[in-house]
């Protein structure tokens, strides 16, 4: 890659995820002069969520690309750009709103490399929001990263910290495949230390992180739900429970050593997905507990998801809806045969 | 308002500007534009959360429009669909209930500020898809040409949303088929942050539509009897069977896209010059030197649309939650079958 | 509904796969005015498939609709002539081409029930083929149900024999939520003995079938994986295993009953599923059990499923990406602790 | 031939028809049509499988065209592409191998007749999904604004395709954009047995395309010289900064759909009398009216195709089949890194 001088990384104390994934971009941009951004009012709006503020002023037009509202042919011309010697980010607003480019992503971006015997890599990376909380109801709310997860060919990475909003960016670049990178909604206002250089450059894009060590249960999880999956972690404590959190972090492909070494130690797993439960990730990762650590368990695996019903807008029922942390905590006394504390 | 429409509209779209249909045409502008102020403040209370998309200074489309629909009509609309719901029957009641997101909202509650739906005005939604009820309206219209029903469906989208493929798809299969769909096109010249000029390589969006073989026409959506009137004329011409027809009704939101927004994408000179062809001081004013209105009429006008307004955010207030327990009611039908 | 006198069941003794969904369309049209049928050359061409050859001839061009290449549209334009009043049956060629209509799918049709309050349904019927074995490659041959079997609000049906290609469109047509039917390509030429009037009225959209009995395993599997399945059983007989066969026939709502009762007899189950391994429906199933049968089981739940691959066009390298029957009778083996026979 | 095609195009799209140039071309179509009729007796030998879609009667469009590109140029086609494969460059054995699903084939056997793939030719498929490519195209035309390459990205797709959504939101962000796109529109006037008429409520599809500011004309694709000049000009037009053109091939395709198909949905009298505009007789007869054809050099030419093609059938008869082990190479870049 045609290396620049990284612009200096702002030396605040604390910063939040949504500037992390901002500096991302810049570094990602400055850095290599094939990248560039293109998406719906990624450049003169600032980014529906504010993601990409000033980055229009800083880079230009040519870089920041704001695109008409045709998620197909906008994401389609992201891949025509990468298989082309570009390193593009299209950014979708949400994963809801992608149905309209599945096509492009499913039949394309991810079947090119394949059906062209190898010829053809497509080095793009698409970003997009996901996930309820806002109160936006029945077409922006869903989790539909686990659709993704399912095809081959892609990369699928769910950063739920400040460090992996910051870090996954650039090996998602560097990685010749396409790579999609979803962002919990409510995850953008998150605040924490800024992430150091050092840290910034660790991260990987094909591990799972353990995020607490325990080990009566293992609490399984990723993106949006880390939060609640680690206050429900900190509550069990408090009953004397030591449950492990591990971070999926990438949901393709699937770090299988670190969720099974985990759960061979604890013998005991919960796992908590923001998704509709029936066929969503947590299936996924039941059944493959279920495929090579049966032996292990000492109790059946235990899921918590979100309420089979398309979101709801009014406050009470969408948190309804979502995993809550009585219900990690719940779900995790279950599976050590305790009943409510 | 223009000359033209106070003459009959060709094709029999003529506007009879009485002062009766006048008054109504000012009280709807007033219910809508008080509404969504209301909207706003209780959206700084927090009273009404989600996203919210006002339509201050667009008033006079849906307004314009509707005069020139019949009950047995239906509307499709976006998620900036508060006007719809208001004057095509909806209560105030049952639509504020639904920003508070109350079980006797229109919507139960669970549709909020972005879906709106009124089955006995037959108001579809309430659409937070852009370019979403495009294809729905031409199914809706699809029904209706094959019982044989005299009903047309307005479709209500954006000038962003004609950047979509299904603004293509739609438009062509009303066409090909001759369904009778209005669509209805609110270019507002921004979708979100996004100016016309940077979705469209060709800004003319009535000469786009026209080349799919539909009428289309682009009219003032500031000058709410210059819309009624091109609306009657298309109106007439789908009920007569001509088909599909392609309104442009060029617009202006006064506020923000929705309640996140800095506006950073446009110039408070441009906001402030649009804000001088604001359609309800223009409607006011008009209607003044015409004779048609008093000040007391408007006084009188304004009482009532504040007694209503009042009166549906205190039933919002007071309206009851719908229990948790009926989380997931109304995912399938079978579920709320006794 | 509007019944009408029904068109006469041929009285061949045998028919295909294909005549049955043939015949289940023209019922449906004779016996309800408002249902008609609209896709891409289903009429001048005869279905893609040729399942809809003769109806426009029969029916007329107001009932059997070509559409322009529009699956977007077509698909909105069913949910909208649904909402007001018609019983429309859109035709997507095939689950890979449904991507382009995913959003109307899933933001559209399975969302507006709940969305409005409980005000309109959606009575919409959309069937598509699914599935390989034609070499048509990597952009026509995925098994993408399970996906849809993820989305509350719709429910979904995959009629792996002559009977249910017969009887569940009918069910379906009167239910008042979208339903989604997929039939597999491979099943069009299935040749059987044409389904008495009786056995069609019998069909329910609700149930999974029992399609072999057996004690010491359970296979459970659904649409153009259910002949694979049974010739597997036939072989695990041969080698003294007996195996029941269940076919879910409904990949929404799960018959979940039918499938736990039989695990809780056989103790071990294998889950033969099409689609790619990681997130397919096969995960749920495995889930589920985990879930609630944990404790009955006497091995962990196998899954065979395809390769995780686009899929190639060369034939061998397609059969070899597809569950064949060895990997079935392999897997249950492996469940009894045995080996390869 | 049409008379305008030997003068100079308007915009420097100059059609030089010496000798040379129109054996070249009568080669190339030559080579297509043989290698379609091969396929089809190839198919029915089930040494072919899966959908194969041929190009009879098609030919001049391809071969006009790819006449007016250089080789810096991109190419993204249909899944009836065998002819802007062989004619851009491909050998005939990689695309036979291809199609017999061998491991030398142009995309290792994995994409078969939809997918040729050729990155030295800059083929960028073969794609079966139909309208997948506009897409596709406009990204590559992107890149290389961006990287000021003097490239352009010829799109290839049906009459059909231009009812999808992307035909409509890729004309229109490659006008806006500017891109060094040329969308050319392969109308044989049926999208598989719907014909024009049932997909496209306006038939005139240069108009449609012209409507997003484009330049768009419409050539008779049954004329290779023809098809050559309109190529030229808009390739031209294009390297002059134009940004996108369209062009509409008018063509016809003389076999079915694919191999499954009874072609209930045409006349045997319409394909009778497209048949007597066939392009290959059409230049031959020319050539020969015009001196520049002997029936030697025709000979000559017969022989050479026949064998060429069948070198490329022994060939891919031949070839090894791709190890079953390595079912799962190029999923993703990394199974493939050592
Ligand atoms: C398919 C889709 N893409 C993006 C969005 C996010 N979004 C919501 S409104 C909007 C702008 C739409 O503009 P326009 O159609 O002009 O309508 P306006 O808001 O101006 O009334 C965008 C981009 C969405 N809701 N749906
Ligand atoms: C999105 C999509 N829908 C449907 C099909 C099935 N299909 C393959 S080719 C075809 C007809 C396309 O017609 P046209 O674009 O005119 O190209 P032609 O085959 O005439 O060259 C159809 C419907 C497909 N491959 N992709
Ligand atoms: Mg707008
Ligand atoms: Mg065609």
């Amino acid at each position: 890659m045609s290396t620049q001088t990284l612009p200096p990384i702002p030396q605040t104390a604390t910063t939040t995820y949504r500037e992390c994934v901002r500096e991302a971009i810049r570094d990602a941009l400055a850095r290599d002069d094939r990248v560039f951004l293109m998406g719906e009012d990624v450049g003169h709006y600032g980014g529906c969520y504010a993601v990409t503020k000033g980055l229009l002023a800083e880079f230009g037009p040519d870089r920041i690309r704001d695109t008409p509202l045709s998620e197909s042919t906008f994401t389609g011309a992201g891949i025509g750009a990468a298989l082309n010697g570009m390193r593009p980010i299209v950014e979708i607003m949400t994963v809801n709103f992608s149905l309209l480019a599945m096509d492009q992503i499913v039949n394309g971006a991810a079947t090119l490399l394949h059906m062209s015997g190898g010829q053809f890599t497509v080095p793009l990376v698409i970003r997009m929001a996901t996930g309820a909380g806002r109160q936006l109801a029945a077409q922006h709310s869903h989790s539909l990263e686990g659709w993704y997860a399912h095809v081959p060919g892609l990369r699928i990475l769910a950063p739920a910290t400040l460090t992996d909003a910051r870090g996954m960016l650039w090996p998602a670049l560097e990685d010749p495949d396409p790579v999609l990178i979803f962002e919990h909604v409510m995850l953008y206002n998150a605040t924490g230390p800024t992430p150091d250089a050092d840290t910034v450059k660790a991260v990987d894009i094909t591990h799972a992180a353990r995020r607490r060590e325990g080990t009566d249960v293992a609490l399984i999880t990723y993106g949006g739900m880390l939060g609640r999956t680690l206050e429900a972690a900190e509550a069990l404590e408090k009953d004397g429970i030591s449950a492990e959190v591990i971070d999926l972090r990438v949901l393709r492909p699937l770090d299988e050593d670190t969720v099974l070494s985990a759960v061979r130690r604890t013998r005991r797993a919960v796992v908590v997905d923001e998704g509709w439960r029936s066929g969503s990730l947590s299936a996924e990762i039941s059944a493959r507990i279920m495929d090579q650590a049966f032996w292990d368990l000492d109790a059946p695996v235990a899921r918590v998801c979100s309420a089979e019903v398309p979101m709801p807008y009014a406050k009470h029922l969408e948190q309804a809806a979502l995993p809550s942390v009585e219900a990690i905590v719940q779900a995790a006394r279950g599976t050590l045969g305790k009943g409510a504390p | 308002m223009t000359a033209e429409v106070s003459k009959p509209a060709p094709g029999g779209g003529k506007v009879h500007l009485t002062h009766g249909h006048l008054m109504a045409l000012l009280r709807d502008m007033l219910r809508v534009r008080r509404f969504e102020d209301r909207c706003a403040e209780l959206y700084t209370q927090e009273k009404i959360r989600g996203f919210l998309h006002l339509y201050n200074g667009e008033e006079a489309v849906t307004v314009g429009v509707c005069a020139a629909l019949e009950p047995r009509d239906a509307v499709v609309a976006t998620y900036r669909e508060h006007a719809q719901a208001l004057v095509r029957g909806t209560s105030m009641r049952a639509v504020m209930a639904e920003m508070f997101g109350k079980a006797s909202g229109c919507s139960g509650g669970r549709g909020g500020s972005m879906h709106l739906f009124d089955r006995e005005h037959r108001l579809y939604g309430g659409n937070a898809i852009v370019g979403g009820g495009l294809p729905v309206a031409v199914g809706l219209a699809l029904a209706d040409a094959m019982r044989g029903r005299d009903a047309v469906t307005a479709c209500f989208f954006g000038d962003g949303a004609a950047a979509e493929g299904e603004f293509h798809e739609s438009l062509n299969l009303a066409a090909l088929w001759r369904l009778p769909v209005l669509f209805l096109c609110e270019n507002n010249l921004y979708a979100m942050g996004t100016a016309l000029r940077f979705s469209h390589a060709s800004p003319d969006l009535a000469a786009r539509a026209h080349s799919y073989g539909l009428p289309a026409e682009s009219v003032d959506g500031m000058d709410v009897v210059a819309v009624e009137a091109a609306a009657r004329r298309a109106v007439t011409a789908i009920r007569a069977g001509a088909g599909p027809y392609f309104l442009e009704c060029r617009t202006y939101r006064f506020r923000a896209h929705s309640m996140f927004d800095a506006q950073l994408y446009r110039e408070k000179a441009e906001v402030e010059e649009w804000t001088h062809r604001d359609p309800l001081p223009r409607l006011i004013d008009w209607m003044r030197t015409a004779g048609h209105l008093h000040d007391d009429d408007l006084k009188a006008l304004e009482d009532a649309v504040a007694t209503e307004l009042e009166d549906a955010v205190a039933f919002a207030e007071a309206a009851e939650w719908e229990p948790v327990e009926t989380l997931t009611r109304f995912v399938t039908s079978a579920e709320d079958r006794p």
